[in-house]
């Protein structure tokens, strides 16, 4: 029998005096094991994950016990605790996007856990960082050693982020919902890194995901949480096999259904993009000298008409999120950019501004795209100010409303981002675009952090919106189910480039390049198996 | 022009305004010196500020202290005669009895610090270096002199414009210092500089470092040692100037021990900051010693080209509720005396009722005179107890304005045609917003709106040059044998001349007269008399409100220094006449304090 | 970027020539130029600094030998009006004076034969004294004191220290650098430190430890002074960007590597929060040395460029004032873009583009 | 306290500051400072702020009446301090008074001079009976100790300390509050826009700020006290003009960061306007430097104030300035009061301040706690 590493008992959180957000949650953690931990959005998986070394805010209280190799942590001083964090225990962030340090080239942030943990600095500490590197998927790691995490995208970061995390070589390893914000082939490799890892060095692992295919492939043992209480854990394939609570057998069952209803054939174009293209300069020297360019999207044309989804796919780094940013004009580009029949490239912003009540985004990184300093009422209802509210509306009902439909609580709205769970975030953001019924909404992974059964009536939500406001939408997502469930057309983009486009069903069930193919099949076989 | 061959000419050891000179041409030393002073020690004192030349004479630059002291002139003054001067350079002087020119007969031991010889070229050179390229002063009293040649190598004659008051001229250029030609031919008497000039003096720079710091030394090889003018005098080895930019700065560092020599210019520090470790001991001495020239006229001084300080009465009544006895008690420690007249603290002032002589002067002029001048005793201004002003006074005052049309109208005194009776006081020294402020509120009681404006120095000459203000402060240094600066003060014709020295803007035909007494008196006797009527006669007229003087040198010392007693009235001499005491000095040592 | 930067230093050329511009004009409706200066010297003893210094005189003293007989000759005015170029009209001074500086011939002083760069060089040793000690003592101490306030935020620590630094800012600094002089220099108490100056009269025979000595014994009193008022912004705006940052994800991060405090802070935190800091140093070093400390160096009897501005002002000494106008108005522009190209330093994701695409 | 609405940010950011109990405390210390000396006329003054003569009441503190109304002689303001006109207004107007006022002042009290009863007067005066003005003809010599009359002595022309204080507080704070709200709004406008715009608008304002900066401020204020009388109001548009400038380099600095910021890229998804966005969104994340530095701009504004008086160029003479107390305890070391008085107050000001801001900072904190 191998040793217990991580052991929680009784363990409760409560912020600012509010009622506590985890109860009573107890499960332990051995050496070589994977623990995941499923439930809702919201249910306290971060918080009970965090609290564990005690990351949590200053306003969170803690009760109960969570010992590690029989260490008590809760309210150990902070040498002790300084001691577990990284060299025991490494944390994957729910959050890549915010939670790399802005102003730290990627070399720095990885070389530095290895100089601190393994010692190793220098070429050899280099070889280190550029071999984690390839092992979590990021192409060419060497030239990109320099850069800084903005110049990475989403799913780049969160791969940064886990190599991060790798190289101090831990024994426990918290990882939450760690492959969020990458393709499936991708996620597959990770899954197999970590896989190696546990085998080689015994590291115990927490999983925390909503991806319920990943934790019948990889879990031991699994925790399910419904607001702040496990309802059940035992062993991962009893619980799959039957599960007893009824949220599990809710979770286990929703999966996101139906297909798009078809577009009219005369539907008028919402937006069309001609021969966007986005290059991002790099930069070398003193001088800033530009000597190359990361080509993130090169060429794209396409079209979205009224009351149509378009789903982009494609592997992380591929330039989805540049594609829909350049479409929004929220990055420079070069190429036609027509939204609601007029040719805005080129457009001050001044002018713009008038469109952009039609033309809406959810950002990959919601916690990001907050503003820390506002809560989320005003967040919610900014957009209403600036673009006029119809009379008689009252801004505070209709965030209520929306905030209800995006499945959160109103009564949370005085309150500000960063205390949300990451799924309450991704939702607030949905919500904020969603409250102007913009004509076309760009929707960046809108749903990654979410469960399963949230996601489902996100994807209902948006379905609807669709439906009675004839909404045109841009879909970016790794899930390829949902992409399915939603899309009416789908972009499949490599390296910059759209590489197939067509409608949804030729695309999934007849796939014409090499590269949806295995996309294709790395999605599917993987969920299923 | 020369002087017609029948005019006598008179050749003399010494000179003087009127011809009397208390030293006959064989005096060993003068009454007031100790001729066996010891020498040796060192002098030390302070100075304000920075400095960054040693030329004394240009407007370059600023000079450092005692920087005159390589200097020697033809001739030099001394402390116990009004004007008399004594061959230094020059052994004696002749002159016509209309002293159109003069002939200075130089020493011919007379040398430089380098050993050449001090020549008439030299003297000529000097005196056309102060014209060209001196301090615009020097011009303006070299404006006179309308040549100067060298007779031979050691007679220099000057020639001074005809109609020019002649009577203090060869003084004047007895009193010019001497530089030496060979010296300039390659250096420009023009530019500032701090490297130590030429000079044929008793000092020798000895050290200096810029902006702090600035000694001499005695020569030992000075050529006039033995001279009758220099016996007793010259008894520092060493004189020491340290420099301060802070005056608190300053003082701590007399505290400390850092000079030997203070004079202290505030009565706030004599009167309450003099308490410290060495003068308690008895190591430093504090003590007044009797200033003997006339004190000057500081004041308050109208504009009376303004209409509303046209009226005598006005300016009259605003000088009366200027509370001197509070101030002195309150502010200055008690330590000043009142000025009533401007000969004040002189043998020149005049008192009670005029003496046949003055009436003499007064009675044709008696039209553009006050009564007053022939009926009362010479104007003081009222006495206050040295409490709030008393309210006789503010009678008086408030009669004087309401009978001259100024009457109170809801508090402010008003005209007839409605104007109010505002008046500004311009200000560029910091210390008197302290004094001035309580004046404008005693002001403020007699109804007269009164304000303070606190200017920097050149707008305050500028106004002054353009005749802009109503009230500044001025003082002027009057001397005991008064002449041509009457007029620039005090004439019609100054009056309306932009940027005169008169700053009053009188202008009376009596004032006139007088002046010309004085500057035709032709003996000190019609010099006194004339003085004294034009005192009594100016007081008469209310242009100023007189302000205060101090009756003594206010000093603390190290006590090293011997000195003659009693000292000369003119002045302390502590630079040339005292000495160095090392028994003294050994007492101190002793104690440690030295 | 390297386009932006050669705009930079090209734009350099008209904001000089506006600022000299505007300071031309300006003059030109001062009352009272240097000539007024001048006839105000030449009757009495007033000086510039007088109301700082303490100074002045109750009763006027001196003989007044050659006292202001007369005013002064209407063509010795003239005559010093053509030395000092007045006799041309202001916009042919303009040119010439321009046409000079563009060949870095900056004149020479109204009032002293010397020219304007000997002079701001014979001054620099003071204001570099001054300067560099106060800002390395200020940064070093209140840099690392508002980290530690930051991360006690609320403790016994942060509020003393609060109430310390508040104190020793809400001394008025010439107060502060008088009692110190008076306490520590003066006569009266304790004689530890010299009065005046940066070095002793002897101090070219010193050795190399001797001078060294000498001059530290010298600056630690004006130093102190000048420093003490220092802190408390440095130390109040460091505390706060720390603890804007201090809570933010990316510490999380850093912590959550294991790394010791020390280096979250200094190592994640402090760039981070620093950029307003970091970027305004080279601002506030060549403020604090070109603008020298007026009321230091008059209290320590030093000389430095604190004073030569303001008296070249007071005084109406045009070419000093415009020659140091002249050459930190330029040193000003390039240390603006030094920072400017500090804060791409600190943060890659700066730039200065419009952000209009 | 009910400012804001239930729940809303202001309501939070209320509470969160009401939290920082010595915020609190501190902005009710200052408010109630300022609330008093903004009635300095009546706390501190001269006149006395009823006076009864012959049964009428009069309010001198607010209205003028000469000394003939109390049955005096001169035709000018009365001057209430002197024991004259206390003798007139208690005994009704005896004449006796001008010759032995206290004599008859004492008989009044009673109720008969001299056997013939008067009208008897009496007068209320504010807590501190002089004003900032006031020459104390009993002080000798000057600066006067505190005693019980004058609880901080009196300054080298005898005024009253506490009454020039109560009076230079009011003055300064107001001078202060303006200067830093102009010159604030001013420069936080200008450095938001040349960091948030950048490109040609950055870079012309920035030379405009750096030709502005370069401009001797003394000599507008030279010019200008030349032209005209220095006043309150002209001196304080005049160093608001020139003090914006302190506030747009770090302002610009981190408005330049933050455009890159992601929420900044989605409100602008949103279709805020650019000034919206500044203010909203980056502003309160921008602020630590404002709000760091604004006690250090109020004071410092005072310090202005403070130095234009040292240099002569300040507030007319005689106007109750801080600054110039700060400058007589300097030239007066040998009394001590004066230094602790100006120390005293500057530091009082200055905590206050400090403390306040604190706790606006805390309140605009999303992050922080109070345990
Ligand atoms: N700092 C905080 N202050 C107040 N409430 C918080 C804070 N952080 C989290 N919460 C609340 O605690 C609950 C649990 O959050 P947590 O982040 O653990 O959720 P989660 O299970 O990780 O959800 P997700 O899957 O969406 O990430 C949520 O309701 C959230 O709103
Ligand atoms: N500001 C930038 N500067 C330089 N390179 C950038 C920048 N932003 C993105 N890139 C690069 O452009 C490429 C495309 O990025 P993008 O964010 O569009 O990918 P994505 O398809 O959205 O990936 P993911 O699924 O991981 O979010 C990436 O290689 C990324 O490193
Ligand atoms: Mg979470
Ligand atoms: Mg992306």
């Amino acid at each position: 029998m191998s040793e217990t590493l991580l052991d929680i008992r009784n363990l409760s959180v409560a912020f600012r005096g509010n009622a506590p957000v985890v109860r009573n949650v107890s499960f332990d953690i051995k050496a070589g094991e994977t623990m995941a931990l499923v439930g809702e959005s919201g249910s306290g998986k971060s918080v009970t994950a965090l609290s564990t070394v005690r990351l949590l805010p200053d306003s969170a209280a803690i009760t109960g016990s969570v010992t590690f190799r029989g260490t008590e942590m809760v309210g150990a001083d902070e040498r002790t605790l300084r001691q577990v964090r990284g060299n025991d225990i490494s944390f994957i962030f729910q959050e890549p996007m915010t939670s790399l340090n802005p102003l730290h080239t990627l070399e720095k942030q990885i070389g530095e856990s290895l100089a601190l943990h393994q010692g190793l600095s220098g070429a050899a500490a280099r070889k280190r960082i550029v071999d984690l590197l390839d092992r979590v998927g990021i192409r060419d790691p060497e030239s990109r050693l320099n850069n800084y995490p903005h110049q990475f995208s989403g799913g780049q970061r969160q791969r940064i982020m886990i190599a991060m995390a790798l190289a101090n070589g831990p024994d426990l390893l918290i990882a939450d919902e760690p492959t969020t914000a990458v393709d499936v082939t991708i996620q597959a490799q990770i899954l197999r890194l970590l896989a190696d890892l546990q085998k080689a060095e015994g590291m115990g692992l927490l999983f925390i995901t909503h991806d319920l295919g990943v934790v019948r492939q990889i879990a031991d043992r699994v925790c399910v949480m419904k607001d702040g209480e496990i309802v059940e854990q035992g062993d991962a394939k009893a619980i799959f096999a039957n599960p007893r609570h009824p949220y599990t057998q809710k979770l286990l069952a929703a999966e996101p259904k139906g297909r798009p209803v078809p577009v009219a054939a005369d539907a008028p174009v919402v937006a069309r993009a001609e021969n966007l293209r986005v290059w991002f300069p790099i930069k070398r020297g003193v001088f800033k000298k530009v000597v190359g360019h990361i080509k993130a999207v090169n060429d794209a044309s396409f079209d979205i008409r009224e009351r149509e989804t378009i789903g982009i796919v494609g592997e992380s780094g591929s330039g989805k999120t540049t594609l829909a940013l350049g479409l929004m004009r929220l990055v420079s580009s070069e190429g036609r950019i027509v939204m609601l029949g007029q040719d805005v490239q080129g457009w001050r912003s001044r002018q713009l501004r008038p469109l952009r009540q039609n033309m809406q985004m959810v950002f990959q990184d919601p916690y990001g795209s907050l503003s820390p300093r506002m809560t989320i009422e005003q967040i919610v209802a900014e957009g209403l100010g600036v673009h006029g509210l119809e009379p008689g509306q009252d801004a505070r009902a209709l965030v209520a409303d929306i905030l209800t439909e995006v499945g959160l609580d109103p009564a949370m709205m005085g309150r500000y981002p960063h205390e949300f769970s990451g799924g309450q975030r991704q939702r607030i953001a949905i919500a904020r675009a969603m409250i102007l019924r913009p004509k076309l909404v760009v929707l960046d992974e809108p749903t990654s952090a979410l469960d399963m059964t949230v996601q489902v009536q996100i994807v209902e939500l948006l379905r609807d919106l669709q439906d009675r406001h004839r909404l045109a939408y841009l879909f970016i997502s790794h899930d390829l189910r949902v992409v399915r469930a939603l899309s009416h057309k789908v972009l499949v983009m490599k390296e910059g480039d759209i590489v197939e486009q067509g409608d949804g069903s030729q695309i999934f069930d007849a796939p014409r390049t090499d590269y949806t193919k295995t996309l294709m099949a790395a999605a599917f076989n993987l969920r299923n198996g | 022009a020369t002087a017609s061959a029948d005019e006598r000419i008179i050749k003399a050891h010494g000179i003087s305004t009127f011809g009397e000179l208390k030293y006959g041409p064989d005096f060993r030393h003068f009454d007031y010196v100790n001729p066996d002073a010891p020498k040796g020690g060192t002098f030390s004192t302070w100075a304000f500020g920075t400095f960054d030349s040693l030329s004394p004479y240009i407007l370059k630059g600023q000079a450092a202290a005692l920087s005159t002291i390589f200097f020697e002139s033809l001739m030099t003054g001394t402390a116990d005669e009004p004007d008399a001067m004594y061959g230094l350079l020059a052994e004696s002087i002749e002159y016509p009895e209309n002293r159109q020119w003069a002939i200075f007969n130089i020493r011919p031991e007379a040398r430089f610090s380098d050993g050449t010889p001090v020549r008439a070229e030299d003297v000529v050179f000097s005196l056309q270096a102060l014209k060209e390229k001196g301090q615009p002063s020097y011009r303006l009293i070299l404006d006179d002199f309308v040549a100067v040649e060298a007779l031979s190598p050691l007679r220099v004659k000057y020639t001074f414009r005809e109609g020019a008051n002649l009577r203090e001229l060869p003084m004047t250029a007895a009193g010019l210092p001497v530089f030496s030609r060979a010296y300039y031919e390659n250096r420009d008497f023009a530019e500032s500089t701090l490297e130590p000039p030429l000079g044929s003096g008793p000092y020798l720079l000895d050290k200096v470092v810029p902006g702090k710091t600035i000694s001499y030394k005695r020569r030992g090889d000075y050529w006039g040692a033995h001279l009758p003018v220099n016996a007793g005098q010259n008894n520092f080895d060493l004189i020491a100037v340290e420099y301060y930019t802070d005056y608190t700065s300053a003082f701590e560092g007399f505290k400390g021990g850092a000079y030997n020599f203070r004079e202290e210019f505030s009565s706030k520090s004599w009167g309450s900051a003099y308490d410290f470790p060495a003068l308690n001991n008895g190591y430093v001495i504090k003590e007044q010693i009797a200033d003997g020239k006339p004190s000057g006229t500081q004041g308050f001084w109208f504009n009376m080209r303004r209409a509303k300080f046209a009226d005598p009465a006005v300016r009259e009544a605003l000088g009366m509720v200027f509370n001197f006895e509070w101030s002195n008690e309150a502010l200055f420690y008690g330590l000043y005396q009142r000025t009533d007249s401007f000969w004040e603290n002189s043998y020149l002032q005049a008192e009670g009722l005029p003496d046949e002589a003055e009436l003499a002067l007064l009675e044709p002029l008696r039209e553009h005179l006050p009564d007053a001048v022939f009926t009362e005793p010479a104007y003081s201004p009222p006495v206050s107890k040295p409490e709030k002003l008393d309210r006789k006074i503010l009678r008086a005052a408030g009669k004087l304005l309401d009978d001259a049309g100024w009457n109170v109208v809801n508090g402010v005194r008003t005209n007839a045609k409605g104007e109010k009776l505002e008046i500004e006081i311009l200000n560029d020294s910091p210390l008197f917003e302290r004094i001035m402020n309580p004046y404008i509120e005693n002001l403020k009681r007699l109804g007269v709106v009164a304000v303070l404006k606190n200017i920097d120095a050149a707008q305050q000459s500028e106004r002054e040059k353009n005749f802009d203000f109503d009230i500044v402060v001025r003082r002027y240094v009057m001397s005991l044998t008064p002449g041509v600066e009457l007029r620039d003060r005090f004439s019609s014709s100054s009056a309306n001349v932009l940027g005169s020295d008169n700053i009053a803007g009188l202008a009376n035909p009596a004032i006139d007269a007088l002046i010309q007494h004085i500057e035709q008196a032709t003996s000190r006797a019609e010099l006194n008399t004339a003085v004294k009527a034009l005192d009594r006669a100016l007081r008469s007229l209310h242009i100023w409100v007189p302000q205060w003087y101090n009756k003594y040198h206010n000093i603390a010392y190290l006590d090293v220094f011997g000195r003659p007693d009693p000292l000369p009235p003119f002045s302390m001499g502590e630079i040339s006449i005292w000495w160095y005491d090392e028994a003294k000095a050994a007492r101190l040592k002793a104690a440690g304090a030295l | 970027m390297g386009a932006y930067i050669i705009r930079r230093i090209l734009l350099m050329i008209p904001t000089l020539l506006g600022i000299m511009i505007v300071n031309f004009a300006l003059v030109q409706f001062v009352p009272g130029g240097p000539i007024e200066q001048i006839l105000s010297q030449l009757d009495e003893q007033t000086s510039a600094t007088d109301r700082i210094a303490g100074g002045g005189q109750e009763v006027g003293g001196g003989s007044g030998e050659y006292q202001g007989a007369k005013g002064l000759p209407e063509d010795f005015i003239k005559e010093l009006e053509a030395q000092f170029g007045f006799d041309k009209p202001p916009v042919e001074r303009f040119f010439l004076m321009m046409g000079n500086y563009a060949r870095f011939d900056f004149g020479e002083s109204y009032f002293r034969s010397i020219s304007v760069i000997d002079l701001v060089l014979e001054k620099m040793p003071v204001s570099i004294t001054l300067g560099l000690w106060t800002t390395l003592l200020a940064y070093l101490i209140s840099i690392p004191m508002g980290i530690r306030k930051a991360v006690r935020d609320g403790s016994r620590f942060d509020t003393w220290t609060s109430g310390v630094i508040i104190m020793a800012y809400a001394i008025p600094g010439f107060l502060f650098a008088i009692l110190l002089l008076v306490v520590f220099a003066g006569g009266s108490y304790l004689q530890w430190f010299p009065l005046r100056g940066l070095t002793s009269d002897n101090f070219a025979e010193l050795s190399l430890l001797g001078k060294a000595k000498d001059y530290l014994w010298h600056i630690v009193l004006p130093v102190t002074a000048n420093t003490i008022a220092a802190f408390a912004t440095l130390t109040l705006l460091t505390k706060n960007s720390f603890l804007d940052e201090i809570r933010k994800q990316y510490v999380m991060t850093a912590r959550a590597k294991g790394l010791t405090e020390g280096r979250v802070f200094y190592g994640h935190v402090f760039r981070n929060a620093m950029l307003i800091i970091i970027a305004g140093f080279p601002a506030a070093f060549i403020s604090i040395f070109f603008a020298g400390s007026l009321i230091i160096e008059i209290v320590f009897s030093l000389d430095g460029l604190g004073r030569l501005s303001f008296e070249a002002a007071v005084n109406r000494d045009y070419p000093v004032l415009f020659g140091t106008l002249y050459v930190f108005g330029m040193m000003g522009l390039l240390v603006n873009l030094l920072s400017d190209l500090t804060y791409i330093w600190v943060d890659p994701r700066i730039d200065f583009e419009s952000r209009e695409t | 306290m009910r400012l804001f609405r239930e729940g809303s940010l202001g309501a939070r950011r209320w509470a969160q500051f009401r939290k920082n109990r010595r915020a609190l405390w501190s902005l009710w210390i200052f408010g109630l400072l300022f609330v008093v000396c903004l009635c300095a006329e009546l706390v501190a003054n001269d006149r006395p702020l009823v006076v009864s003569y012959r049964g009428a009441l009069h309010f001198p503190a607010f209205k003028f009446y000469p000394e003939t109304a109390f049955g005096g002689e001169f035709e000018t303001e009365a001057e209430y301090p002197a024991p004259e006109v206390q003798c007139l207004i208690v005994s009704g107007g005896l004449e006796a008074c001008f010759d032995e006022p206290e004599a008859v002042m004492a008989a009044a009290r009673t109720g008969a001079v001299d056997g013939e009863a008067v009208e008897k007067g009496w007068l209320v005066w504010p807590p501190v009976p002089y004003s900032f003005n006031t020459v104390n003809y009993d002080v000798q010599p000057a600066p006067g100790a505190p005693d019980a009359k004058h609880w901080l002595g009196t300054d080298d022309q005898t005024r009253d300390v506490l009454a020039r204080i109560i009076y230079g507080f009011r003055i300064s704070t107001l001078f202060a509050l303006f200067v830093v709200g102009v010159s604030s709004v001013v420069g936080i406008a200008a450095g938001a826009s040349m960091g948030y715009f950048g490109g040609w608008v950055d870079l012309v304002f920035q030379r405009i700020v750096e030709i502005w900066g370069n401009i001797p401020s003394l000599y507008i204020i030279i010019i200008l006290s030349a032209m005209l009388t220095m006043s309150f109001s002209l001196l304080a548009v005049l160093i608001a003009l020139f003090s914006w400038t302190s506030l747009v380099g770090v302002v610009r600095a981190e408005f330049l960061r933050a455009r890159n910021f992601e929420y900044t890229r989605a409100a602008r998804a949103l279709g805020v306007g650019d000034w919206t966005i500044m203010f909203r969104h980056i502003l309160p994340n921008a602020m630590v430097a404002t709000l760091t530095m604004m006690p250090f701009l109020i004071t410092g504004a005072i310090g202005a104030l403070a130095s234009l008086d040292f240099l002569g160029f300040g507030l007319p003479a005689a106007y109750p300035s801080l600054g110039e107390l700060a400058l007589q305890a300097k030239q007066n070391l040998q009394a001590p009061w004066l230094a602790f008085a100006a120390f005293a107050t500057f530091s009082i000001m200055l905590s206050l301040l400090v403390f306040i801001f604190e706790g606006v900072r805390d309140a605009f904190d999303p992050r922080k706690t109070f345990r």
